[in-house]
């Protein structure tokens, strides 16, 4: 028996999920560690700062807030791409990656939303308005739970991977949307002040434990993502596995 | 009967999950409004009760016209009418189960929801409660309106159209218990109690009826 | 134990589908329907399970292990769907069935791994039952038949979609079913491969009555 | 109510999330182990490592 | 392909009508916004417009999730699949038919609801044709999703989840449309005319998007 | 005209199902696919109706009354549902189909009254179809062959469920199709009744691959 030609055999050579769990094994101890250093670090800083004139205290749901924004979003991206190798190069990493960041990216898109509530009823006066861009970060974690809901709904995960596919590309529109909603149009929320054009605005008190946490945030990020990767990758070897047991011995009978 | 009470949860968790697309239903519904109605917090609060009571209605309703539908098709609708097992019981069962998947997810949700209507705690509290009294009332309405329809191809939609009229009650008892209880003079417990009798009154009329409309059907 | 049917006749919307069958089965027998398409095999069998009422005429179980008021009780009734779910496992599927229906007095189901080596398929329990082929969600559906216990088989053309292997297999469960003391009653257009079976032939449409039209 | 409590309760919220992602994985992750770990037991494996452990 | 808009038009009225169904469920929800609001005649006017198009959104969306499955099911959607007759069209008499059978009756209801909700001739009118315009949208919207949903188990309220947020731009533009004929200085022209762009886009896109996913879906 | 598969392996989910099946068929030949339950039958018949994408290889229709670009273009499917609707008669049913499927170059499709004729149920057209007997509902799918001229019938166990009159009627009309120079490749278990037919027999499973996981 000849070994099979598939197409994903080119590709699958260049990054095949024998040799991601390989690389995980090593590498998600050293990037789990640099997190919670960066962690460490960023809290200090952010509890050691000085209180906004403007804002007083609340001015340290900054330091989480906006690090969870940031995060929801590039979770998205991430997924995005993702979706482009399932769809173009049907990479079958490329399905486990955007599989597995959709929970990840629902988690940040909450810490978000509760965050973003927990400053704006001091602020604003009210948990929520329906402005541009909370109703867009909302649309964003509905979106988030869909896909979760379509993922479990399929039991064969790669039509679930094209499917979500699908729907995450349509679904990006939302993350301009988001990221200029502020721009475009006149809402309650903050514009910009960090991540703009001509540079950041923000007086530099802020802005380090900010990075700081940003920077945190995006390694946990990523340090869950491989994770998760893996298990999702030892979830369809067992059902493999199991397929494959079943067979073997449905033919001995 | 826990056998098939976990039988219908594991469907619900298993099959794209009741639970979680009720909801999502439910949110996203909600999210829908403003747009529709614009950013006003005042108007979105003086109608929120009002627009999640019809959410969760609409949510916990629309998938239960599969509740036999499904049973009947693979087959295992003659096999349930077989036993010995009193029919009546085992359609409660199923109901319980589709409410514990779908309904009380949505309740949930509901304070969350009433949040984002701009909605003050007592409100909050009240919608949430009368959700939670109401919410099983639709579901046993909704089983009897299943079990006529469940002979009918594409029943879906006829068991809505059955049920939305005797649902209706629920709703405005409903609705009214909760703007009775923001708004002073109203005395927030006679429209309540009501509700609470609706629910125990459709629990067993509900079932009753859903086991005689499935004898009938078969064939 | 006996069953006995006398003087069955059934409707199928407005039109008689037969009339006045009677038979009387011991427990240890087997009775195979035959008869064209149409003839009312299916109808038989339905009103024998107690899903379709009678028009008239009884079929009661005498002397069972445990007084039963309707026949449905005591039998299975395998018919042209499986009643599994696609989305369960086929061993969730089958232990609900053994807890949902429980044995009838005076005899035991196998448990689910057992009833599944029964009938060829002892490795795939753990798949989705809608993964299945055709074939193989019929073999499943047969093991429904042994996880719980019930004397009186009602059997809806249960080879169907079977390959030559599953029909000799399925021969052999309804004889260990017979040797047990059980009864079964098969529609079927093959052979089922049981010697000594009493065979009832449906003729359809004659005899059928007048409308009140 | 005082600045502080929204500040607490932001990070509360933010560190019952975080610390749920890591549950999800992490027990993912030990159930996948097990499930492994139960087939290895009952003699089926990959192909490869079939192959790895021969040679 | 007069043949499938016949017998789809055939099979919704016999099956209990989708039509019918769609129109109550319009009216349900219209019927209880005053209960939340309180007889207030203004803002009820006000909101009418808002309330119409949420309702008919709703409303058009509930059977959709059926529009492939029950194809699926029985195994016409093989045989659909398999025809020289390109499957974006064949999705396309299906989504038309579909739109006759709850649509159309929604566009015709509505003038009866905006009469309840004490809005005044030109609202009317107003609404009437901007949902005339802005229901295929939704229609087509629904197909895709359905396309997506149609080997899901239980897909039905799926289907709505997915469609919901890509129709809030038909939402947007229809009640701003309508917004704008009621109040003088804001012309009326530009907004229904994105949203008849946006229908036709959409009758375009739908129907592709719901057959790329029909032939990813079939095994 | 001549079918002609090559190397065709198909997936189920993620397990290569079969692999590397390649044969010709010219017009007038019959090819019979047998094999256990699980072997892959259905599957092979749903790569050739184009109903599932092959993992490799091509079925192509070559010399046809009229060039087409896929197999499933020129052939009917039947398959385990019958593609009727329960609500509508049988009239409205076939007459639909009838219409929609147009004929393809080379043949003519019968009329309705006569197909259901040529199934033997010719009196019957005007009942829902919901409401016919299993093997009634299933001769009534095969008269949707006869409606619509095409050159290639793909068959999945079309004699399940049907008596041994309506056997030998299927055998019939297959025998007829094949020669006015048609195709048809059936999956089955029993005996077709047909004559100098080719077989095909899926072995399953044996060669499955390695996935990448
Ligand atoms: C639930 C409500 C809220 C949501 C969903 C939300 C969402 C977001 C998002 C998505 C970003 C990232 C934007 C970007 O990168 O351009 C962001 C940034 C930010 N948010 Fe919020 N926000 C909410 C409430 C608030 C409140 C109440 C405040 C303060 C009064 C606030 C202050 C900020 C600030 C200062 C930034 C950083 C902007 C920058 O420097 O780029 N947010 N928020
Ligand atoms: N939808 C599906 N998803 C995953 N696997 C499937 C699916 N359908 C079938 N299979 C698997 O593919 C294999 C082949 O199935 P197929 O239906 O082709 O068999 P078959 O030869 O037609 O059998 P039968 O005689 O029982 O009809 C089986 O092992 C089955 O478990
Ligand atoms: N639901 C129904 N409503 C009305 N008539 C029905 C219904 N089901 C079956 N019939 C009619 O009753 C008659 C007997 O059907 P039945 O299914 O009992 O036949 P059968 O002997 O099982 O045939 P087959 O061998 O084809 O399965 C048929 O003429 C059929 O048209
Ligand atoms: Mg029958
Ligand atoms: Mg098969």
């Amino acid at each position: 028996m000849s070994e099979p030609s598939l197409a994903i055999r080119k590709f699958s050579d260049l990054a095949n999920p024998t040799r991601f769990l390989a690389l995980v094994a090593i590498v998600w101890p050293w990037l789990a560690a640099l997190t919670v250093c960066l962690f460490a670090v960023g809290l200090y800083l952010s509890f050691a700062s000085v209180d906004d004139y403007q804002q007083g205290e609340t001015v340290r749901i900054m330091y989480v807030h906006v690090p969870a924004a940031w995060l929801s979003m590039m979770c998205y991206t991430v997924m995005a791409l993702s979706a482009l190798g399932t769809l173009v190069w049907r990479h079958p990493l490329a399905d486990v990656s955007a599989k597995a960041a959709a929970p990840l990216g629902a988690g940040f898109t909450l810490v978000a939303l509760i965050t973003g509530s927990l400053w704006g009823k001091p602020m604003w006066g009210t948990w929520w308005v329906w402005d541009a861009r909370l109703t867009s970060v909302f649309v964003l974690f509905l979106m988030y739970l869909g896909l979760i809901a379509l993922n479990r709904a399929m039991d064969d995960p790669t039509r679930a991977a094209k499917a979500s596919a699908i729907l995450i590309l349509v679904g990006f529109v939302n993350i301009p949307i988001i990221k200029f909603s502020v721009e475009w149009w006149n809402t309650l929320h903050q514009p910009a002040s960090v991540m703009r054009m001509d540079g950041p605005t923000i007086d530099p008190a802020f802005l380090w434990p900010l990075l700081i946490m940003a920077v945190a945030f995006t390694m946990l990020f990523f340090t869950l993502h491989i994770l998760a990767m893996r298990n999702e990758i030892l979830r369809r070897r067992i059902a493999v596995l199991r397929r494959h047991a079943a067979r073997s011995a449905g033919e001995a009978a | 009967m826990i056998a098939l009470l976990a039988r219908d949860l594991k469907l619900s968790m298993r099959a794209g999950g009741g639970a979680l697309i009720g909801v999502l239903f439910f949110m996203t519904v909600v999210a829908v409004i403003p747009f529709g109605v614009g950013p006003d917090l005042n108007l979105l609060a003086r109608i929120g009760p009002a627009i999640l009571w019809i959410g969760a209605l609409l949510a916990s309703l629309l998938g239960l016209d599969r509740l036999f539908q499904a049973e009947r098709e693979d087959g295992s609708l003659d096999l349930l009418l077989m036993q010995e097992t009193p029919l009546v019981l085992t359609v409660f069962i199923k109901c319980l189960a589709h409410w514990l998947a779908t309904g009380l997810p949505l309740v949930i949700a509901s304070p969350l929801l009433g949040l984002f209507m701009n909605m003050d705690e007592v409100a909050i509290g009240a919608t949430t409660l009368t959700l939670l009294v109401g919410t099983p009332a639709i579901t046993f309405i909704g089983a009897a309106g299943a079990g006529i329809a469940v002979a009918l191809p594409r029943g879906g939609l006829l068991v809505s159209i059955l049920v939305l009229p005797l649902a209706i009650p629920v709703l405005i008892f409903g609705v009214s218990a909760v703007y009775a209880a923001i708004q002073d003079p109203a005395p927030f417990l006679p429209p309540f109690l009501i509700l609470v009798a609706l629910n125990l009154f459709f629990a067993v009329i509900g079932p009753v009826a859903a086991a005689a409309a499935l004898r009938l059907s078969s064939d | 134990m006996r069953l006995v049917a006398e003087g069955l006749s059934a409707r199928r919307g407005e039109d008689l589908i037969f009339q006045d069958i009677s038979f009387e089965i011991a427990g240890g027998e087997a009775l195979v329907v035959t008869g064209a398409n149409g003839s009312g095999k299916s109808t038989l069998l339905r009103v024998l399970a107690g899903l379709l009422a009678a028009e008239a005429g009884t079929a009661r179980l005498l002397a069972a292990a445990q007084p039963v008021e309707r026949l449905a009780e005591a039998a299975h009734y395998l018919g042209h769907r499986n009643a599994m779910k696609r989305e369960l496992t086929v061993d969730e599927n089958l232990t609900f069935w053994k807890a949902f229906l429980g044995d009838f007095a005076g005899g035991a189901g196998l448990s689910v791994d057992e009833a599944a080596d029964r009938v060829g398929l002892g490795g795939i329990v753990h798949l989705p039952f809608g993964t299945l082929s055709a074939g193989q969600q019929r073999r499943m559906a047969m093991a429904k038949l042994l996880v719980a216990w019930r004397p009186v088989w009602i059997l809806d053309e249960p080879t169907a979609a079977l390959d030559v292997a599953a029909e000799s297999m399925f021969a052999g469960l309804v004889t260990a079913h017979l040797s047990r003391g059980g009864i079964a009653i098969a529609a079927t257009h093959q052979p089922l491969g049981l010697d000594g079976v009493r065979e009832l032939r449906m003729t359809g449409f004659t005899g059928v009555a007048e409308t009140v039209w | 109510m005082s600045h502080a409590f929204y500040v607490t309760a932001s990070y509360i919220a933010a560190f019952a999330v975080v610390f749920g992602l890591v549950l999800w994985v992490w027990l993912d992750h030990r159930a996948r182990h097990r499930e492994l770990a139960r087939l290895e037991a009952a003699g089926i494996r990959r192909r490869s490592a079939r192959q790895e452990n021969a040679g």
